[in-house]
């Protein structure tokens, strides 16, 4: 990248006819050919008049503007095809470079006291030397050896120990889950409900099931040995319910001994 | 535009002859220390351009293992290969680096464990009804393979449901000699007989028929 | 690398009765090398709750960078702290077993890092204007995403321009502690008295001087 400015061995910039191109030529002239690596040496025209500044002891102040106008308007046309952006800043160089020749030409007039020493080239040459020590200043930072380029960070595996750590509760976490469900609870208590009730209709289907091809079944045999008190109420509810819905008699013995449920057959 | 010269552009690599065995371990180590996935011997082989013997390189690498025996990181090889890895024994002192964040129960799990704890023993269906939700299995793996609750019995219903408690071991994590040291649950009786009251649905049938 | 059993330890570590002075060596190494990010001392006190003082834990940094100067890595401090990194002329062995090479950036990748590092805060236009061609977005992504550089606010004029900054990570990257270590900016040769000396510009040497 530094090699067109401090070349040690001169490497071609470009072959043109097969001839290698070593230099860009004095005469600022750029064969057509070498343009595409031209374009590619210099970051900018602000590059490129540095380059001629330094490397052939060109004059600011007697640069020559008609040729150097010429040629890089040839560039611009050329560069028009797919380099719009960078043809605008070498055709902005110019025009800069040509207001400052007309100044210079141009007999200075009685300047006021804030302007006394204003030299025309003054700002370019501010221009040239801030970019030219940020040029410098890449390149030095280039050479300070880098990460991943140089050297590589350290980075070993940490064994993770097999247990999980694993999460901590009290006593109160506890409370405050029942707290939880207590809120649920009342908020749900019409839904929940509501899902009993139903299981009181599935209650009222398996009594209607035992009963069904049955004349009449005795009270205690509706209800399972193994049956929870929650299902025993349930089984309960639901005869009452048949009952009431007339879909079951029940009657008891005189001897208050024995009480019966029948179906009642509506056929 | 070519690359800058960069340092390491000078250095040229020792021809083998060159390469002293101390030279060749730095190298080997340097390389297992900047790569956390393990490396292979052949892989190992290729800092050295296959020119050392896969034998070679692992009686080196055993060299290496050996120095760093009394270090907190040890050399070990693993399925895919060699790496370094700190000891068990670092383990407390790097988490403090790294504090995460305590991992914390979900709300079904600590809801299921106080059913469990409060009105035990429960069946699953137990639990269902009072959370009024279905109860996943992870919850009931996590708390039991947290040793904090366990079957106690079966309920002599058709299905046979598991009854199931807290152990000693949930206890012991929670500081508590006997479960009467839980905190008590007096502004909870309603909620209780409630949820008692809702397996036995007493209140108001009627309201329920059409 | 190896931990050698080092020479009586001059540090007072009576805070920590339990923790040899080796073992805390072993913790502090075995911190930094599974660490790709520097430390500082003040997280490295957190692996022993603070018990050490910034200036113990620093002395006995020091110890293991001496312990370790034969080895392929070396530990050093950067912007952000210390860190375990290989030495150079291990970079062109460690390269064969990566494929892809690091990154190499173009110059206008490096100038832009350049006027950014030593103009900090700057705004895209100050580097355009500085260069002479407008900055592709490119650029800025490729230092962005590196993580050398950062908006660091907003230049109070119309359209807010982003401000630019170096990272603390870029001062890492380059092996450096702060901006002050930066390669000072060289005192350019004046253009205008050269050419003012010169009559004959495309021809004579500076040494004509009339």
């Amino acid at each position: 990248m530094n090699g067109v400015l401090d070349t040690v061995e001169p490497q071609p910039i470009a072959k043109i006819c097969g001839e290698p191109l070593l230099e860009i030529p004095q005469d600022l002239y750029i064969p057509p050919d070498a343009l595409e690596v031209f374009l590619d040496t210099f970051q900018g025209p602000l590059d490129l008049l540095l380059y001629l500044i330094r490397k052939h002891n060109l004059n600011i102040l007697d640069i020559p503007m008609a040729e150097l106008t010429l040629q890089y308007m040839t560039y611009v046309e050329m560069m028009r095809v797919d380099q719009l952006e960078l043809a605008a800043e070498y055709l902005l160089m110019t025009a800069l470079l040509i207001e400052i020749k007309s100044r210079m030409l141009l007999p200075a007039p009685k300047a006021g006291p804030e302007d006394e020493g204003r030299d025309p080239r003054a700002e370019l040459v501010r221009r040239l030397l801030e970019y030219e020590q940020m040029k410098k200043a890449a390149e030095r930072l280039n050479e300070i050896p880098q990460a991943e380029r140089d050297f590589s960070v350290v980075q070993v595996w940490i064994e993770q120990k097999t247990d999980e750590r694993l999460p901590n509760i009290n006593k109160d976490d506890l409370l405050n889950a029942w707290s939880a469900i207590l809120a649920r609870a009342k908020v749900n208590r019409h839904h929940q409900i509501k899902r009993e009730t139903l299981s009181v209709r599935a209650y009222m289907s398996q009594v209607l099931r035992e009963l069904r091809g049955r004349k009449q079944i005795e009270f205690y045999d509706l209800f399972s040995p193994a049956a929870t008190v929650a299902e025993v109420v349930v089984t309960f509810l639901a005869i009452l319910e048949l009952a009431k819905e007339l879909l079951l008699e029940i009657s008891q013995s005189p001897d208050n001994a024995m009480i019966y449920v029948r179906a009642i057959d509506t056929v | 535009m070519s690359a800058p010269s960069t340092p390491s552009d000078h250095h040229s690599l020792n021809t083998l002859d060159s390469l002293s065995p101390e030279k060749t371990k730095q190298i080997l180590e340097a390389a297992l220390l900047t790569t956390q996935e393990p490396l292979s011997v052949s892989e190992l082989r290729k800092l050295f351009d296959n020119e050392f013997s896969a034998a070679v390189i692992t009686s080196l690498l055993q060299d290496i293992r050996d120095r760093w025996r009394d270090s907190g990181v040890e050399l070990v090889t693993v399925a895919s290969g060699w790496r370094f890895q700190t000891k068990a024994d670092m383990q407390p002192y790097l988490e403090r680096l790294t504090p995460q964040k305590a991992p914390r129960y979900s709300r079904a799990v600590l809801e299921t464990l106080a059913i469990i704890a409060y009105r035990q023993p429960v069946t699953r269906g137990d639990i269902e009804e009072i959370r009024g939700v279905s109860v996943s299995s992870s919850v009931l793996k996590t708390l039991t393979s947290r040793g904090w609750i366990e079957e106690v019995g079966h309920r002599n219903v058709p299905g046979k449901p598991a009854l199931l408690a807290t152990t000693a071991h949930f206890l012991d994590d929670l500081n508590l000699r006997s479960l009467d040291e839980l905190p008590p649950l007096e502004e909870m009786k309603s909620l209780i007989e409630s949820s008692e009251n809702q397996h036995l649905p007493l209140e108001q049938p009627e309201e329920s028929s059409h």
